[in-house]
């Protein structure tokens, strides 16, 4: 697998097929022998601000911790829960798992939800 | 016959949302200005279309990924990020130019300054986003603006000059009065009126989250190779009514009102409501098609949950881009440019940003990783490759042409 | 297999890409900061120049083609409405569009004082006629009559015809 | 930084865009990508960095052998982003280059 190409940048989908988030970076951790394994996705802006890096990267990841509203790190996804990567990265879990991203619960909580008919589906 | 129906719809639907406030007014100032000489451009940009929309919808329906979806995959999120910008500045402006077009067409039956139908139509539009069965009305506007026909017998009851037409069609090049410039000028803003990316983004959009299959292939095939081109003829008698009333009297097009002029010449006051219905029906469908696409675009990207069908509570982010979306075309109109104009300069960025989305979905369609054996054969890279060199070429020469012009005025 | 050493980025490297190293920014920002300056001062210089012979030619010019489009599309309307192919708010709607186009010129003509007298010569050939369609298209506008409606209809195809004369002249 | 000190948990942005250069001090590139392997406990280990000249590390999906046309494309990607391009592997690899910027 390469990590470029197969992981970093990819749409990640829980096991019903719903969006998580986007493979913002991923997290390395080194093995007994010292060779380092995937660990874990990092999603959200943060990561991927980190990533771009420069000043753009810097703005990016210090909005989205000025919008996380807490003092949480990036969203990390286990790798063990990837079940399957083809053009998408496959969970084996439902996204409810998941902690759910600030940005999107504090728009609904104090935008989109406020907003009648906002639980209908079209 | 159920499959049957659906098709007929399909094709329906493809033909009159093909036009929207682009093609108007590209095709009735060409018509007006240079006669039909820019036919053979406004074939070039069906056939594009055709081939863009044809392998992003086999992406798409393959692959389960809509266009800016790759663009960040294969591009990386630095140049990605770029093209979002760029996508979505040319995206929202057409999303006012849009907007703007449905508030002149009530204007033409109201009396009331198109400003002041403006906020109503942007709030409408978003009710509409919100919570109205999409599909539904996304056909009732599609069918709608097929009264755009309304140009074709028109241009039959003109009784038109066929022959300096012909003369026009086969030798292209500026008439008395006009230079090159301005004819490749709008040359370039024609082409991009018929190959606009948030076609695009909309279609592969659509495929992925009504989950196509490779049984839909053929589906959205015959909807691109018939409903694209069908859609094309529309706006080739948009140009060539306006080249049959406006030319030969040497009057150039900038008002909405003169579009629908020809329409009431041939076939009086019906044929004139049914002009301006099939303005507003193709320029508000055109809104939507617009608002979604800036949503689908950041989204996208971003690897948000996004689309038509979820309920907002479960697509927050993406329903917060639509809202900023549609207030921020609102307020691009509010500063009262001129509706005509803002779809002259979202034409030619439109033709700057085009290579950006095409180039990846060009690579992407080549992939066998992704499509097996529905990857490009061929024919489709050699169409895909001369399209790519076109739509480089237009988007190179898209802003010399403008300040060298003067934005068209020679 | 080659091995790998240590190495200080950016020695004998191409650049980090943009905004990696502080230098660079700075760098590219100063690039920047005066490739805007010269684009400020060249617009600036090419907005407050005065106009010489040429570019009041030009703008004359497209006052003139603006007020033979005005005067050709309010004869198009007026002829519209004596066939009864058009209804009123579409109308009304209309000669608003052909005076906005009207005015507009107007204005850009009477705004730019001509540097010589040819130029003070083409203005004065130029001003009464598009006057004579300002006139004329208010009347069409207002016109309750058919007899009304046909003279303004008359008057708007004579300045057209005359105003086309005047652009093929001047080309 | 030597190999071994590379401190963990390690993001691959961290990598990614190392200069690398061999033994006798030439140049081979950056990292353009890092390969992996999947190991008996179904761990997916870095087995070696893809390490391209090119400036630009994003190779378009034309590393792969999947990618292949339009010919016209194909040939500018290799002429452009794949020149030089190196598999160097994790065991060789001694040290990565700095890395210029500042993460977290």
């Amino acid at each position: 697998m390469l990590i470029g190409f197969d992981l970093l940048d990819r749409q990640i989908l829980d096991r019903d097929g719903e969006p998580v988030g986007k493979v913002d970076d991923v997290e390395l951790d080194a093995g007994e022998d010292g060779v380092p394994f995937v660990a874990a996705l990092l999603v959200g802006q943060r990561a991927l601000g980190m990533r771009i890096g420069g000043r753009l990267g810097r703005w990016i990841a210090g909005v989205a911790l000025r919008l996380s509203l807490d003092e949480r790190p990036a969203a990390r996804i286990p790798f063990d829960l990837v079940a399957e990567i083809d053009s998408a990265v496959n969970l084996s879990v439902r996204r409810e798992l998941l902690a759910d991203p600030p940005l999107e619960v504090w728009l609904r909580d104090h935008v989109i939800g406020r907003i009648p008919g906002a639980d209908d589906a079209s | 016959m159920k499959r049957f129906l659906a098709v007929a719809l399909g094709i329906l639907t493809a033909i009159g949302g093909f036009v929207d406030i682009g093609d108007i007014v590209a095709n009735a100032e060409a018509g007006a200005r240079f006669g039909i000489s820019h036919a053979w451009i406004l074939l070039l940009g069906v056939l594009g279309i055709c081939s863009y929309a044809e392998m992003s919808g086999r992406v798409a329906t393959v692959s389960g990924r809509p266009v800016f979806d790759l663009v960040r995959e294969r591009l990386g999120p630095r140049v990605a990020l770029g093209n979002l910008a760029g996508s979505l500045f040319v995206t929202v402006l057409t999303l006012g130019a849009e907007i703007g077009g449905v508030g002149l067409a009530l204007q033409l039956v109201t009396s009331v300054d198109y400003l002041l139908w403006v906020p109503v139509v942007g709030f409408v539009l978003w009710v509409v986003l919100w919570r109205a069965k999409f599909n539904t009305l996304e056909n009732v506007f599609g069918l709608t603006g097929l009264v755009l026909i309304v140009f074709i017998i028109a241009f039959f009851r003109l009784d038109p000059n066929y022959g300096e037409l012909w003369h026009q069609a086969s030798r292209p090049g500026p008439p008395h009065g006009e230079d090159w410039g301005t004819y490749w000028f709008m040359a370039v803003a024609l082409f991009a009126s018929a190959m606009t990316p948030y076609e695009v983004f909309f279609f592969s959009s659509g495929a992925v989250e009504e989950r196509w299959t490779a049984k839909d292939l053929l589906t959205s095939r015959i909807n691109v190779f018939v409903g694209f081109p069908l859609g094309g003829l529309l706006a080739f008698a948009l140009m060539v009514t306006s080249a049959t009333v406006f030319h030969p009297r040497d009057v150039s097009v900038d008002s909405l009102s003169q579009v629908a002029m020809p329409a009431a010449i041939a076939l009086g006051k019906l044929g004139l409501a049914a002009a301006i219905l099939g303005f507003f029906a193709a320029t508000f469908g055109a809104a939507m098609e617009t608002g979604l696409s800036s949503a689908y675009t950041v989204a996208q990207y971003f690897g948000w949950a996004w689309g038509k069908l979820r309920r907002p509570r479960e697509a927050a982010r993406f329903h917060t881009v639509l809202i900023v979306s549609i207030l921020v075309g609102v307020l691009v109109l509010m500063t009262t440019i001129d509706p005509i104009q803002l779809t002259e300069y979202t034409l030619v960025f439109s033709a700057v940003v085009l290579p950006l989305t095409y180039l990846p979905i060009l690579v992407v369609a080549n992939d066998r990783g992704y499509l097996g054996e529905r990857a490009n054969g061929r024919f489709a890279n050699a169409v895909g490759v001369l399209f790519l060199a076109i739509v480089v070429v237009a988007a190179v020469a898209a802003i010399p042409l403008m300040i060298v012009t003067r934005m068209g005025a020679g | 297999m080659p091995h790998c050493t240590e190495r200080a980025a950016g020695e004998d490297w191409p650049a980090w890409p943009a905004g990696y190293q502080p230098t660079v920014t700075l760098h590219r920002l100063a690039i920047v900061a005066v490739a805007v300056l010269l684009l400020w001062a060249g617009f600036a210089v090419s907005v407050t120049a005065p106009p010489d012979r040429s570019d009041y030619r030009r703008t004359a010019l497209q006052v003139a083609a603006s007020a033979h489009d005005a005067a050709g599309t309010g004869a198009l309307i007026a002829h519209q409405q004596l066939d009864g192919d058009v209804f009123g708010t579409f109308a009304d709607a209309a000669y608003d569009d052909a005076t906005r186009t009207l005015s507009g010129a107007a204005t850009r003509l009477t705004g730019e004082p001509p540097p010589d007298d040819a130029s003070a010569a083409l203005r004065d050939g130029l001003l009464p006629l598009v006057q004579e369609a300002v006139r004329a298209l208010g009347d069409a506008a207002r016109a309750t009559s058919r007899t009304a409606l046909r003279a303004a209809l008359g008057v708007l195809e004579d300045v057209a015809a005359r105003l086309a004369d005047l652009i093929e002249a001047n080309r | 930084m030597r190999r071994e000190h590379l401190e963990t948990p390690l993001r691959v942005s961290q990598i990614l865009r190392r200069p690398v250069t061999d033994r006798g001090g030439r140049t081979l590139g950056r990292v353009a990508d890092v390969e992996t392997d999947r190991d008996a406990d179904g761990r997916e280990r870095v087995v070696a960095v893809v390490v391209t000249a090119g400036r630009w590390g994003r190779l378009l999906g034309y590393e792969r052998d999947e990618a292949t046309g339009p010919w016209i494309l194909e040939q500018l990607a290799r002429a452009v982003l794949r020149r030089r391009t190196v598999r160097v592997s994790w065991e060789d690899l001694a040290e990565l280059g700095e890395e210029g910027r500042t993460l977290g």
